[in-house]
């Protein structure tokens, strides 16, 4: 298989998914309706039924984590091409590597310090 | 066993002509989900195994078809029940075990007696009515009162002004502003109920008018030197500025009239005392690359309603900054927030967490408000509790003994024994009989067996809090089979009790999750039972559950010791009278009853119990945690909310 | 043709799963209950939440169905059976596999109910914690097998599987893997002691069933990655190779199940500060330890 | 051949208009970076294209698009710190009211 | 490769319609979204542009920074549900004009420009990666450890910037305060 053709071939597979949950969802259509009823459609809070939006500005804690997550996670982006040629190239690999990864840890390191892995 | 030829279930679904819906009808038969109210752990106080009898448990109304009512409801968990029944799909049904259909549901389909063989009979015959009549031709329909909104209306200025009808304010003449009844005043007419859904589909049309009210206004501000003419009309509206607030959310402060973004309701006018600084950081020169691109509009098209509304407001004149920037300001949205611990601003949400959540004991609600997924403050009561009057008047009815004991017993269900052997020894030394050993040593060993299945009981809960299947299964068969066990059976199950220790002890993660969750040190007086034991060792979850693990041990001991448990009854006692005040030591701690006797009969009483104590610590223990931590801590105070008294 | 084996093998390791955690839960083993259990959310109604995001509350499952489907894709089951072998296989199934959090903040976000949006939000928090343990442990594999191609990576574990080869790599891309399909100990999202449901809350009838569906291919389709990345994948004897790959998927699955059923739920705290103080560190000394193997042993 | 360079090249204009106008008419300083990302997305496809069609032979064009995507995230961290800090001291992330910024 | 084509286009306009999404929903989730399924539609024209391992690292890498946007989105942003619909944009006109003769003069340099003959055929993925990984480590190392270096900055200036200091001496002060 070429490369377009094995794309195409996940997309299908995609889109096949897509259409046999609409099939199922057709056929629970087919069996009956949804019944418009007084409080049913209110999001289920254990037995109080509490109407306001809740979509509000969310206080994420752990947003210390996420700014170091989203710099982190370029490293990725890097290694895996180094990875697969880790073995033809060597010990410069590992080194330029070791390298890289020791900058960055610097920044973990730098990050645990100031406090950034807690809940804030 | 004989069947009701044709059973049908009142939540049943619309017919529709569909060759699946026999086959759909037995696989809904065999796939019972059963939520249970108020909650699993009273099933199983009650020696009820809803899975041994066929159904699946479920913790949440939305996969449940079976709404399973234990025992008797008090009237606030029957607002509940309807919510709940309202929010489970059809096709549900209705199955009440021991007592009363709360008057907020339609007829039970189903009711049974308060022991295992009765639910398993009422399982097979709801199978049976699930594959007969969960699609019928017209289903019932149902609708119960705190369904709906409340509609009231309020005067923005005077907030203690609350009105059924639309109208004016009498103290100022505001027009009043439609707000949804919030739980605060619960005892509100009911008449505008059934406007709430139109009236809901009036207000978003209002508010997508206004949206545009407020573009318009928008432009006004621009500081555009091409419409000189524009600038001297804003300063011509900025001498008649006020204050734009909303009415439930007091702290979306804006200076030009729109909607709230949080409910979507109009902001109304108020005078505004105190903004001067604020608005003078919101306002400045961010405006004035602010081009305007608005030529197609029509520069003066704001509604007359507002300028109204401005003239009733009170507004303050003059000495009014450019404070109205062309965009709302986040900042005067902010500046009133209080702040979380790293100094961030967000929406704090009050959730309400039970009276039927899966993490906590049924009956119980907590409310918590959440800052992100942190609980700054929170609150907890016991819709369940028992009410009594403690005026010590003549003209109290005077309780046959025995009514009084079985009154007391009933009424707390998780447990039964205590009370009930309370009662009795509140009683005798009314009486003033003196003890019996061995009448003492069977009442004893009733009473420690209580204490080890009510122990058992709580672990089960914090299997369910924490998601630990196997902890939930392994206490709650344990607890079943401790229930009534005689002293025999009670030494077989006595290396299986001692196994669940050693194994949680084993267990990763559990020390971790539980240590310094819910602090309470001994400084605290009003602890009592395991908690007070507790809190010489550390005082978290963590001491509490080896506290728990251990009194069970002990109380193992104990039986060993004495003789055959038994239910305390209570000796004969004549017709004498006389005072008693005794304390017994319940599973959750001392409980304390004085009561007076006369003439054989219960003339009064006063019972002071530990959960009523420990359900004050609750605002205290979850200030500050994380939710789950807040919950946990909540739930290894082991309260029961039957034994809250208000 | 291979098609239809993969997603038939999918379906009934599947429904295999759903009969063991039919199992664990009432105690009794009854084959049909997956079907029964799957008719039965058919008939049910399927409420939609008053004024939701729609698109996100019907997408998310939907979503979440595909991903588990299109990571399965590109997994072997045997040298020829697979769907699509791309060249960048090992890092395709981490691609499909990021949109398990998007579909679970769809999911919470939707129904504007807090328990829900409250544990969709926290699923985020749980994806930076294991995310980094899942790619680090896969970069190891990759380095052994000098590829990323799915079919190399099992074929570079011919003599020696990589559970043996790099264990820690495995304890924590396993760790990770269990975080991702939000089972317990890590239903955070889900919890329902602390959120009622969280975002599994608000679904209902046959949008529940498509979202239990899902949840449990995506246990699928990570045990088959643990096996394909540290089993060894189709290797094995006697057996035929997709009947072994079938086996160790399987056993990766239920122990999956069964570790969540003897333990408490982490705290998400946590889980965050182990995974970054303890995980990651742990993952870079793996690929070093790695590195060294493949550079010192020929 | 070229039709897909120039489709490529076409959308890539397109998303980097989108992302202009975006980062320009934003007040919200999150907002404008969802503008930023954009006109990156945009370069990216242009990148990708003149690399596949023009010079497949040259890596570096590749190592550009890994370098492109770098600074997004990085962009997005120091942006998401920034807007901390501002929100903190603050309470807002609008622009039009971050006067201090501007100097 | 019209089928090329037609993928790319495709692709193209998924990402050109979510792009515009972002812009104009209120909902700040479903603006961060859109943002997210537009840089995937990029990824999947990458794929169709036959550079796989970029594709799927776009694929990868936006599914996750995104929602991590999103997050922010909400914790910034008045109204993140999008209720009220207020509009959060300024100077329309001139940003309109701008974005629109950005991508006029772009794309008149692409259809004016004389792109020479197209390549027709790339190596397959893996050795793409492979000569990536050669490239990585060899021409491209400073840039590699260049780009180590940036991410260290930006990791340390965005902890410095935006996690509150919190040593000895300001709890005191706090206190003192309190």
């Amino acid at each position: 298989m070429t490369l377009l053709e094995q794309y195409r071939l996940l997309l299908a597979l995609a889109i096949g998914v897509v259409g046999s949950v609409f099939c199922l969802y057709s056929l629970a259509r087919a069996i009956g309706l949804t019944r418009q009823e007084p409080g049913k459609d209110v999001p289920a809070s254990s037995g109080a039924l509490s109407r306001d939006p809740v979509w509000g500005r969310y206080h994420a804690r752990y947003y210390g984590y996420g700014l170091l997550f989203l710099a982190f996670d370029m490293e990725m982006a890097f290694m895996y091409p180094w990875a697969v040629v880790y073995k033809e190239v060597g010990l410069v690999a590992l080194l330029d590597m070791g390298v890289f990864l020791a900058i960055l840890f610097l920044g973990l390191l730098y990050g645990w310090s100031q406090g950034a892995f807690r809940r804030q | 066993m004989s069947f009701d030829s044709a059973i049908n279930i009142t939540g049943a679904r619309q017919k529709r002509p569909s060759v699946l819906q026999k086959l759909v009808s037995r696989a809904l038969a065999r796939n019972l989900g059963c939520l249970i109210v108020p909650g699993p752990e009273i099933a199983l106080a009650h020696g009820l195994d809803v899975t041994a009898a066929g159904m699946r448990t479920s913790t949440t109304p939305r996969d449940a078809s079976v709404l399973m009512i234990v025992g008797e409801l008090s009237e606030k968990m029957g607002d509940a029940v309807a919510v709940l029944y309202a929010q489970m799909p059809r096709p549900r049904a209705i199955l009440i075990v021991g007592g009363q259909t709360p008057s907020t549901l339609p007829g039970a389909d189903i009711s049974a007696g308060l022991s295992q063989k009765g639910l398993t009979e009422a399982v097979v015959r709801l199978q049976r009515a699930f594959a007969d009549g969960a699609f019928v031709a017209s289903p019932e329909a149902f609708d119960a009162d705190v369904l709906h909104a409340k509609i009231e209306y309020v005067c923005p200025m005077h907030p203690e002004i609350v009105e059924d009808e639309p109208g004016s304010c009498p103290k100022c003449g505001m027009d009043l502003v439609a707000r949804e009844a919030g739980e605060s005043t619960p005892d509100h007419d009911h008449e505008h109920q059934h406007h709430g859904h139109k009236h809901d589909h009036e207000h978003e049309h209002e508010h997508c008018h206004d949206q545009d009210h407020k573009g318009h206004h928008e432009h006004h501000h621009g500081h555009d030197h091409e419409h000189s003419n524009e600038h001297q009309q804003e300063h011509a509206h900025e001498n008649a500025a006020a204050e734009y607030t909303c009415p439930m959310h007091p702290e979306i402060v804006r200076d030009e009239p729109g909607s709230c973004p949080k409910c979507g309701m109009d902001l109304v006018a108020r005078e505004d005392a105190e903004d001067e600084g604020a608005s003078e950081e919101g306002s400045g020169h961010g405006h004035n690359h602010q081009h305007s691109e608005s030529d197609h509009h029509s520069e003066h098209e704001h509604s007359g309603h507002d300028h109204g509304e401005h003239d009733h407001g009170g507004h303050k004149h003059g000495g009014h900054d450019h404070g109205a920037s062309g965009f709302m300001s986040m900042i005067e949205v902010t500046k009133d927030l209080p702040r979380s611990a790293d100094g961030l601003q967000m929406d704090w949400l009050e959730v309400p967490f039970g009276p039927v959540f899966p993490g906590l004991p049924g009956g119980l609600k907590l409310t918590l408000t959440l800052d992100g997924d942190g609980v700054t403050e929170g609150q907890a009561t016991s819709l369940a509790g028992m009410t009594i009057e403690v005026e010590e008047g003549e003209e109290s009815e005077e309780i046959d003994v025995e009514t009084f004991i079985d009154h007391l017993a009933t009424a707390m269900p998780l447990a039964p024994v205590s009370y009930r052997l309370l009662a009795c020894l509140a009683i005798e030394q009314a009486a003033g009989l003196n003890d019996d050993q061995a009448t003492t040593q069977a009442r004893n060993g009733g009473l420690e067996r209580e204490r080890i299945a009510s122990h058992l009981g709580w672990l089960a809960q914090l299997g369910r809090q924490l998601g630990f299947a196997w902890l939930t299964q392994r206490a709650s068969t344990l607890q079943l089979q401790v229930r009534e066990a005689n002293r025999y059976r009670l030494a077989e199950l006595e290396p299986a009790l001692r196994t669940l220790g050693t194994r949680l002890g084993r267990t990763p993660l559990l020390k971790s999750r539980l240590k310094d969750i819910g602090e309470l040190s001994s400084e605290f007086s009003d602890l009592r039972g395991p908690l007070a034991r507790a809190a010489s060792e550390g005082g978290d979850a963590w001491a509490r559950l080896w506290q728990r693990l251990a009194e069970i041990t002990a109380s193992l001991d104990l039986i060993k010791a004495s003789s055959e448990p038994a239910l305390p009854s209570l000796r004969d006692i004549g017709d004498l009278s006389g005072t008693g005040e005794v304390t017994v030591d319940t599973p959750r701690g001392e409980a304390r009853l004085s009561l007076k006797l006369e003439r054989g009969k219960v003339k009064s009483y006063k019972l002071d119990t530990p959960c009523s104590h420990h359900i004050d610590l609750v605002p205290k223990l979850v200030e500050g945690q994380e939710l789950g931590d807040a919950l946990l801590a909540v739930g290894s105070l082991d309260l029961s909310p039957w034994e809250v008294i208000s | 043709m291979t098609v239809a084996s993969v997603l038939l093998a999918l379906l009934g390791s599947t429904w295999l799963l759903a009969v063991i955690e039919g199992w664990m839960t009432t105690g009794r083993l009854s084959p049909a209950a997956p079907l029964f259990s799957g008719l039965a959310h058919l008939g049910r109604e399927s409420i939609l939440p008053r004024s939701p995001d729609r698109v996100f509350f019907e997408a998310a499952p939907v979503l979440l169905l595909v991903v588990g489907v299109l990571g399965m894709a590109v997994l072997p089951l045997a040298p020829d059976l697979i769907i699509a072998d791309l060249g960048t296989g090992a890092l395709f199934i981490n691609a499909a596999l990021a949109y398990v959090l998007v579909a679970v903040i769809m999911a919470g976000w939707g129904p504007d109910g807090a328990y829900a949006m409250i544990g969709g939000w926290r699923f985020l928090g749980q994806l930076i914690a294991y995310s980094m343990l899942i790619v680090m442990p896969i970069t190891a594999v990759a380095m052994r097998a000098e590829s990323l191609l799915n079919t190399a990576i099992v074929g570079s574990q011919a003599g020696l599987w990589n559970i043996v080869y790099q264990p820690l790599g495995f304890v924590l891309f396993f760790i990770a893997a269990m975080a991702l399909a939000f089972r317990a100990p890590f239903d955070l999202p889900t919890a329902e002691g602390e959120l009622g449901g969280g975002v599994d809350a608000e679904y209902t009838g046959v949008r529940l069933a498509v979202l239990r569906l899902a949840r449990l291919t995506l246990v699928v389709t990570l045990a088959s990655a643990t096996t394909v990345f540290y089993l060894g994948g189709w290797h094995g004897p006697l057996l035929p190779p997709w009947a072994w790959s079938l086996v160790k998927t399987l056993a990766v699955a239920v122990s999956m199940l069964l570790v969540g059923h003897y333990l408490p739920r982490i705290r998400e705290a946590d889980l965050m500060r182990w995974c970054w103080i303890l995980g990651i560190p742990l993952a870079l000394v793996n690929i070093i330890v790695v590195g060294l193997l493949i550079l010192v042993v020929p | 051949m070229t039709a897909v360079l120039i489709v490529a090249l076409v959308t890539g204009a397109i998303l980097f208009g989108i992302g202009v106008y975006g980062a320009l008419s934003q007040t919200n300083l999150v907002m404008i970076m969802m503008g930023v990302e954009l006109m990156l997305a945009g370069a990216m496809v242009n990148l990708v294209a003149f690399w596949r069609f023009l010079h497949p032979e040259a890596y570096s064009g590749q190592m550009f698009v890994l370098v492109v995507m770098t600074v997004m995230a990085l962009e997005m961290a120091v942006g998401f710190g920034v807007a901390i800090a501002r929100f903190r001291v603050k309470g807002s992330v609008e622009m039009e009211e971050a006067e201090d910024l501007k100097g | 490769m019209y089928a090329q084509a037609f993928f790319v286009a495709v692709f193209g306009l998924a990402a050109i319609g979510f792009g515009v999404v972002v812009f104009r929903t209120s909902s700040m989730v479903r603006s961060a979204l859109a943002l997210l399924f537009s840089q995937t539609a990029v990824g999947c024209m990458f794929l169709a542009m036959q550079t796989e391992f970029l594709g799927v690292l776009q694929i990868m890498m936006m599914a996750t920074e995104m929602s991590i946007m999103a997050i922010f989105m909400v914790m910034f942003m008045m109204d993140p549900g999008g209720l009220g619909g207020m509009d959060m944009s300024h100077q329309k006109r001139f940003s309109i004009g701008a974005g629109v003769s950005a991508a006029v003069v772009a794309i008149a340099v692409a259809l004016l420009s004389d792109w020479g003959p197209a390549a027709k055929q790339v190596v397959d993925a893996e050795a793409q990666t492979r000569a990536l990984g050669m490239e990585l480590l060899g021409r491209s190392m400073m840039i590699f450890e260049t780009a180590g270096i940036t991410i260290l900055t930006a990791m340390i200036a965005a902890t410095a910037v935006a996690i509150p200091v919190q040593n000895l001496a300001s709890k005191r002060a706090k206190e003192a305060s309190e």
